[in-house]
């Protein structure tokens, strides 16, 4: 079932990030790459991340996502202009390297067999309190500096983006 | 025969491979950017993976903070590319060759 | 497991079926109690006081012409109104009719699922709805169309982050994410009378999310002449109605369900007191519909930003601090 | 869109909140309005050409398509207009039921100015309220005159017909009714916090500017200007009565919106006045050339069927000379200007209508606002295109 | 402008503070009149008297002996605004002038009345008949026969 499932959010995940990069339009681009995001979301829930499943969602897809289309369509980015630049030099040797990392990658990961260590988070926690409430109860005790941390970052690309974007009257 | 782990991992290479092609051959500043959350999201699969394989939650809370630093990078992208529009007219990443304005 | 399935499959096919009739006729709500109201009766050609109205529009829908403007993205135009139902009824998933009865032997719990999320479940849903109609606005390549889709994209993400803080404060004071505990926390007290503002707070953002009178921005009829789904005729535009009216029922089960106690009510406890509570905020909706004008979009913008935002944030705090004070 | 590319709009002719067939050609950055072109015409029958052809009494519907939502006051106009060239007085009775009628059309038209506006700003119960309304005056217009929106109820030289009981019935009826139907408008709108942010500081114009553009009406006086014909150049009795004349200070949508809400209640005040003094007395001048005989009398009488087809057939003949008259109508100043050559029919009629100039205040009352705004200003300079193209 | 005591200024009017009374006195007053009866009627199976000065669909009036009153003298064609009245008079030696033809098109009609206050036998009138309804143009050019018994086409909902 979990296998079954996999495959297909994962083959459509592919394949819509694929169409990312394919498609002309730029509004399709950002589409497709929703679509990518919520697929990604459907794998989280598999390797059971609830919440992170759903932060994907949010996040990602409802407000990232909502972000850029609403750039695009303010920007009134309808069509590309169509000429190419030719490949680059540069380009084919990025690509050919990518795709060297990307099979040295694979063999890595499905070849050897990684053993599991067991970690702080045994299935009985999970079933006593209920995944949510063992991540809440680890982000805010060990990983509460991060998360202040990173609230601080918010912040602060909220102003950027504030200062940036204002127009000078 | 490989375990539901390995494709997981292979998934996550899969879109990091994506993303970072998309970000070398587009010239297009936002599908760069969607390009590069592409690689993240590679990434955050990864970090899942292992994060359940070894019963730990770092790996979530790992995703958890890079999403976070996503949203701030895309209020601030986004910001960079309305401005850049602003002054040259495309968002062409060939076209914008300024180191400061 | 075989049990299970048939039972599972059998309660998603009776949830659905109620709650789009309970949509279909929430259209009839809204025009009779508009219509009276405005002093007028109301459909009341088709059936007994138009009660087979949501019917007849249905047949009608279906046989009209379909239209697609010549520079309409066509993949898009004809994927926005299928979004944004979609959308809607998935969120019917969650919304929790009722407890668990015994029928037949099995013990059937009258809700879909019990989400561990399902508060955020409820808001990552409600956001991708957003996207139906921003790219129905923008596909259609009206420009009022696409002034309507800016303006629901923008009013969406501002009035998302309101909602949140208002749930926030009901799950602070719930416990839980799960709306079913969320529900099971409100036994004795309402969260109304726990959490009087973030009640103000989620109906304000609420009407903001379903696009409702003083906010119904995308498509302020007035100025915009219908917004989005201006271009749009025939099914597809049957279903951004469908799709409209499917949110605000979910809104208003889930107003039941944060702040009026869910199932719960005076004397026997029981799905009943949640389709009573569900209607009678539906009723809300239509007439304050009736009632208020339409606020204008940078006051809107503002509005939610500068007014609702800190009050939300500052409606946390204050159940944060009663809560160490009084030590729940 | 942003970022200095204007994107242009065309609001009309078919939008729902143009009263109407007006097109404007809106430039916009972002939501914000940069320039505005209006176009008029789509609404023109030639009606100043028509009345060439047509004898005095003729021209008479015709008026009442000029401001349909208040058609009795052009009825007046007009009316008041060719009396004044013809030199004659009409007797006090029909003075005041002049009055009476040319009221209850300000009425009328503020009605459907205060639902259409009410509308365009969201609050889509106010404009079912006002024609509930609307409806009891259309009642009683369609008592004395048989026809409910274009009473065509004037003549020259005094009334189609005199009142009935009935009528005057209704009248007190409405009078007793309507402050609380004029109240029920203010809970709704006057106080709500939303009606007034989206109608004050909207559209400023200051007085000086409202004179200089030609405003009249509600429009002018809600910047400040106490300029009311009534007042100034008293007309059809109106010295007669006593009343205020509301002005705002700031003349914003706001301000215009207040004065009409006081209009109401003085008109109102007017036509209670005006029923309680109504003399006895006939209707018509007594003046044999215009003053068509009844159908008794013709019947009777050969002189007055000789009579009735010379009036018919000619209608009063007008001396050479021009005239210009200007009634206070509902929208502003509406005046008539008349070349009479001796003949039966008009030599030139040409109308001041007020919505025609409100019109080109538009570009400035709409300049820098949104587009959820440019809709607020035109329902509250309320502008009606039958009297704009004529 | 001598005196100026009729001035009323309105800007004390202007409200300032209250935010949450006016809304929540808007939401009753809805709700009253939700309860309140409806002032519509449900046209065509209830229909509004109209008044008796109604200016309807035309009539040409017969006398006893049921024959046209009018004597086709042409004065309702002089004076109607819009020009809808065609007649063709016609006239044997020794009897009473009658129309031939007398036509009316409804639509170019305005119902000003004119007509009827012209006619100076009595011999139009405008009656209460104002849904009168039909599939082509032809069918509203009302002939004399049609005239006689204008009350045949009152809209009856079908």
């Amino acid at each position: 079932m979990e296998l079954v499932f996999l495959l297909i959010c994962g083959g459509v995940a592919v394949i819509a990030s694929l169409l990312v990069i394919f498609a002309r339009s730029t509004l399709h681009s950002a589409l497709w790459m929703v679509l990518s995001f919520f697929m990604i979301a459907v794998v989280y829930v598999l390797l059971q991340a609830q919440f992170l499943a759903m932060l994907q969602v949010i996040v990602y897809a409802g407000a990232i996502m909502m972000f850029i289309i609403y750039a695009i369509m303010m920007l009134n980015l309808r069509q590309e202009s169509r000429q190419k630049t030719g490949a680059r030099i540069s380009k084919i040797i990025g690509v050919g390297s990518l795709i060297v990392l990307f099979l040295e990658l694979m063999l890595v990961s499905l070849g050897n067999n990684l053993t599991p260590i067991p970690g702080p988070v045994s299935e009985k926690l999970v079933a006593t309190y209920g995944r949510m409430a063992v991540i809440s109860n680890f982000l805010f005790s060990d990983y509460l500096l991060p998360f202040e941390v990173v609230s601080i970052l918010l912040t602060a690309g909220v102003v950027g983006a504030v200062v940036l974007a204002k127009r000078e009257r | 025969m490989v375990d539901n782990q390995s494709i997981y991992l292979a998934l996550a290479i899969t879109l990091f491979i994506i993303g970072a092609v998309g970000a070398i051959c587009r010239r297009n500043a936002i599908v760069v950017f969607m390009c590069i959350e592409i690689m993240l999201a590679g990434v955050g699969i990864a970090f899942v993976t292992f994060s359940s394989a070894n019963h730990s939650l770092d790996g979530i809370f790992m995703v958890i903070f890079v999403m976070a630093v996503a949203a701030a990078e895309a209020a601030v992208g986004l910001a960079i590319f309305l401005l850049m529009y602003r002054k040259l007219g495309t968002i062409d990443l060939d076209k914008f060759n300024l180191l400061k304005w | 497991m075989l049990e299970y399935m048939t039972i599972l499959i059998i309660k998603a096919l009776v949830a659905f079926t109620v709650s789009l009739l309970i949509v279909a006729y929430s259209t009839w709500i809204e025009r009779k109690v508009l219509g009276h109201v405005q002093l007028r009766h109301g459909p009341r050609r088709v059936g007994f006081h138009g009660l087979l109205q949501p019917i007849a529009d249905g047949i009608k829908g279906f046989f009209k012409e379909e239209l697609v403007p010549d520079n309409a993205d066509k993949p898009l135009f004809l994927l926005a109104p299928v979004i944004s139902i979609a959308a809607a009824v998935a969120l019917i998933v969650i919304v929790p009719f009722g407890d668990k009865v015994t029928i037949m032997g099995h013990e059937i719990t009258l809700y879909l699922t019990d989400l561990d999320v399902g508060v955020l479940f409820v808001l990552g849903i409600s956001t991708i709805g957003a996207y139906g109609g921003i790219l129905g606005g923008w596909s259609s390549g009206n420009k009022y169309g696409v002034i309507g889709g800016l303006r629901g994209a923008a009013q969406m993400i501002s009035y998302e982050l309101s909602m949140a803080l208002a749930v926030i404060a009901v799950v602070m004071v719930s416990g839980s994410l799960s709306l079913i505990d969320i529900v099971n926390a409100q036994t004795g007290l309402w969260n109304i009378v726990k959490q009087p503002f973030a009640f103000v707070l989620f109906i304000i953002c609420g009407l903001a999310e379903i696009n409702r009178t003083p906010f119904d921005m995308p498509e302020a009829e007035a100025e915009l002449a219908c917004g989005f789904n201006v271009e749009y005729s025939s099914m597809k535009f049957a279903l951004f109605f469908m799709a409209e009216y499917c949110h605000m029922f979910v809104f208003s089960a889930l107003v039941t369900t944060f702040f009026l106690g869910g199932w719960h009510g005076p004397i026997i406890d029981g799905p009943h007191w949640f389709f009573l509570k569900t209607f009678l905020v539906i009723f809300f909706c239509v007439w304050e519909r009736s009632t208020f004008p339409r606020l204008r979009y940078d006051q809107i913008m503002s509005f939610g930003w500068k007014i609702l935002l800190p009050f939300g944030l500052l409606n946390i705090l204050l159940t944060g601090l009663w809560m160490i004070v009084f030590n729940m | 869109m942003a970022d200095g590319k204007i994107l242009t709009i065309n609001m009309g002719p078919h939008h729902p909140a143009t009263h109407g067939v007006l097109r404007l050609v809106l430039e916009l950055d972002g939501e914000t309005i940069v320039k505005v072109t209006p176009h008029i015409g789509h609404l023109h029958r030639g009606i100043e050409k028509l009345a060439e052809n047509m004898n005095y009494q003729q021209v008479i519907p015709l008026t009442d398509r000029f401001d349909y939502t208040a058609a009795s006051l052009n009825n007046l106009g007009y009316c008041t207009a060719v009396e004044k060239l013809l030199g004659i007085e009409v007797p006090k009775r029909a003075q005041y039921i002049r009055v009476i009628m040319s009221e209850l059309a300000r009425i009328m038209g503020h009605h459907l100015w205060i639902g259409s506006h009410a509308l365009d700003i969201g609050a889509m119960t106010v404009v079912f309220y006002a024609f509930r309304d609307r409806e009891m005056i259309m009642n009683m217009v369609e008592e004395v005159s048989g026809y409910r929106l274009t009473p065509s109820y004037m003549r020259v030289g005094g009334l189609a017909r005199d009142i009935t009981p009935e009528f005057i019935k209704c009248l007190r009826e409405f009078i007793k009714w309507f402050p609380t139907a004029v109240a029920g408008y203010n809970t709704l709108l006057t106080d709500n916090i939303i009606w007034r942010k989206r109608t004050m500081d909207i559209g400023v114009i200051s007085a000086e500017e409202a004179v200089n553009y030609g405003l009249t009406g509600p429009s002018l006086r809600g910047s400040g200007v106490p300029y009311d014909l009534r007042k100034v150049k008293p007309y059809s009795s109106y010295d007669d009565f006593d009343f205020k004349v509301p002005v705002g200070a700031k003349g914003d949508v706001y301000d215009r919106y207040l004065v009409r809400m006081e209009e109401f209640i003085q008109s109102l005040n007017i036509i209670e006045q005006a029923l309680e003094n109504l003399p006895e007395g006939p209707v018509n001048v007594d003046n044999p050339l215009i003053f068509n005989p009844q159908i008794d009398d013709v019947q009777k009488d050969i002189s007055a069927l000789i009579r009735r087809f010379k009036i018919q057939c000619q209608g009063p003949v007008i001396p050479e000379g021009e005239i210009y008259h200007a009634v206070e109508g509902s929208k502003g100043e509406l005046g008539f200007y008349l070349v009479g050559d001796g003949s039966e029919s008009p030599y030139r009629m040409k109308v001041r209508s007020p919505c025609f100039i409100l019109v080109s205040a538009l570009e400035k009352l709409m300049l820098g606002h949104m587009i959820a705004d440019a809709i607020a200003i035109i329902g509250s300079i309320d502008i009606v295109l039958g009297e704009i193209d004529r | 402008m001598a005196d100026k005591d009729y001035i009323l200024n309105i800007t004390d009017r202007r409200p300032t503070g209250k935010y949450i009374t006016p809304i929540l006195k808007g939401l009753g007053y809805t709700l009253k009149n939700f309860f309140s009866k409806p002032i519509t009627i449900k046209y065509p199976t209830e229909r509004r008297e109209v008044s008796d000065r109604w200016r309807g669909l035309h009539r040409l009036k017969v006398d006893d002996k049921g024959a046209l009153k009018c004597v086709a003298c042409g004065l309702c064609a002089k004076i109607c605004p819009p020009q809808a009245i065609t007649i063709v008079p016609y006239e044997e030696a020794g009897q009473t002038r009658y129309p031939k033809e007398f036509v009316i098109d409804e639509l170019r009609c305005i119902f000003c009345g004119f007509c009827q206050e012209a006619c100076p036998k009595d011999a139009i009138e405008l009656t209460k008949v104002y849904d009168f309804v039909d599939y082509e143009r032809k069918d509203f050019i009302f002939d004399i026969e049609k005239l006689k018994t204008p009350e045949k086409y009152i809209f009856n909902g079908k």
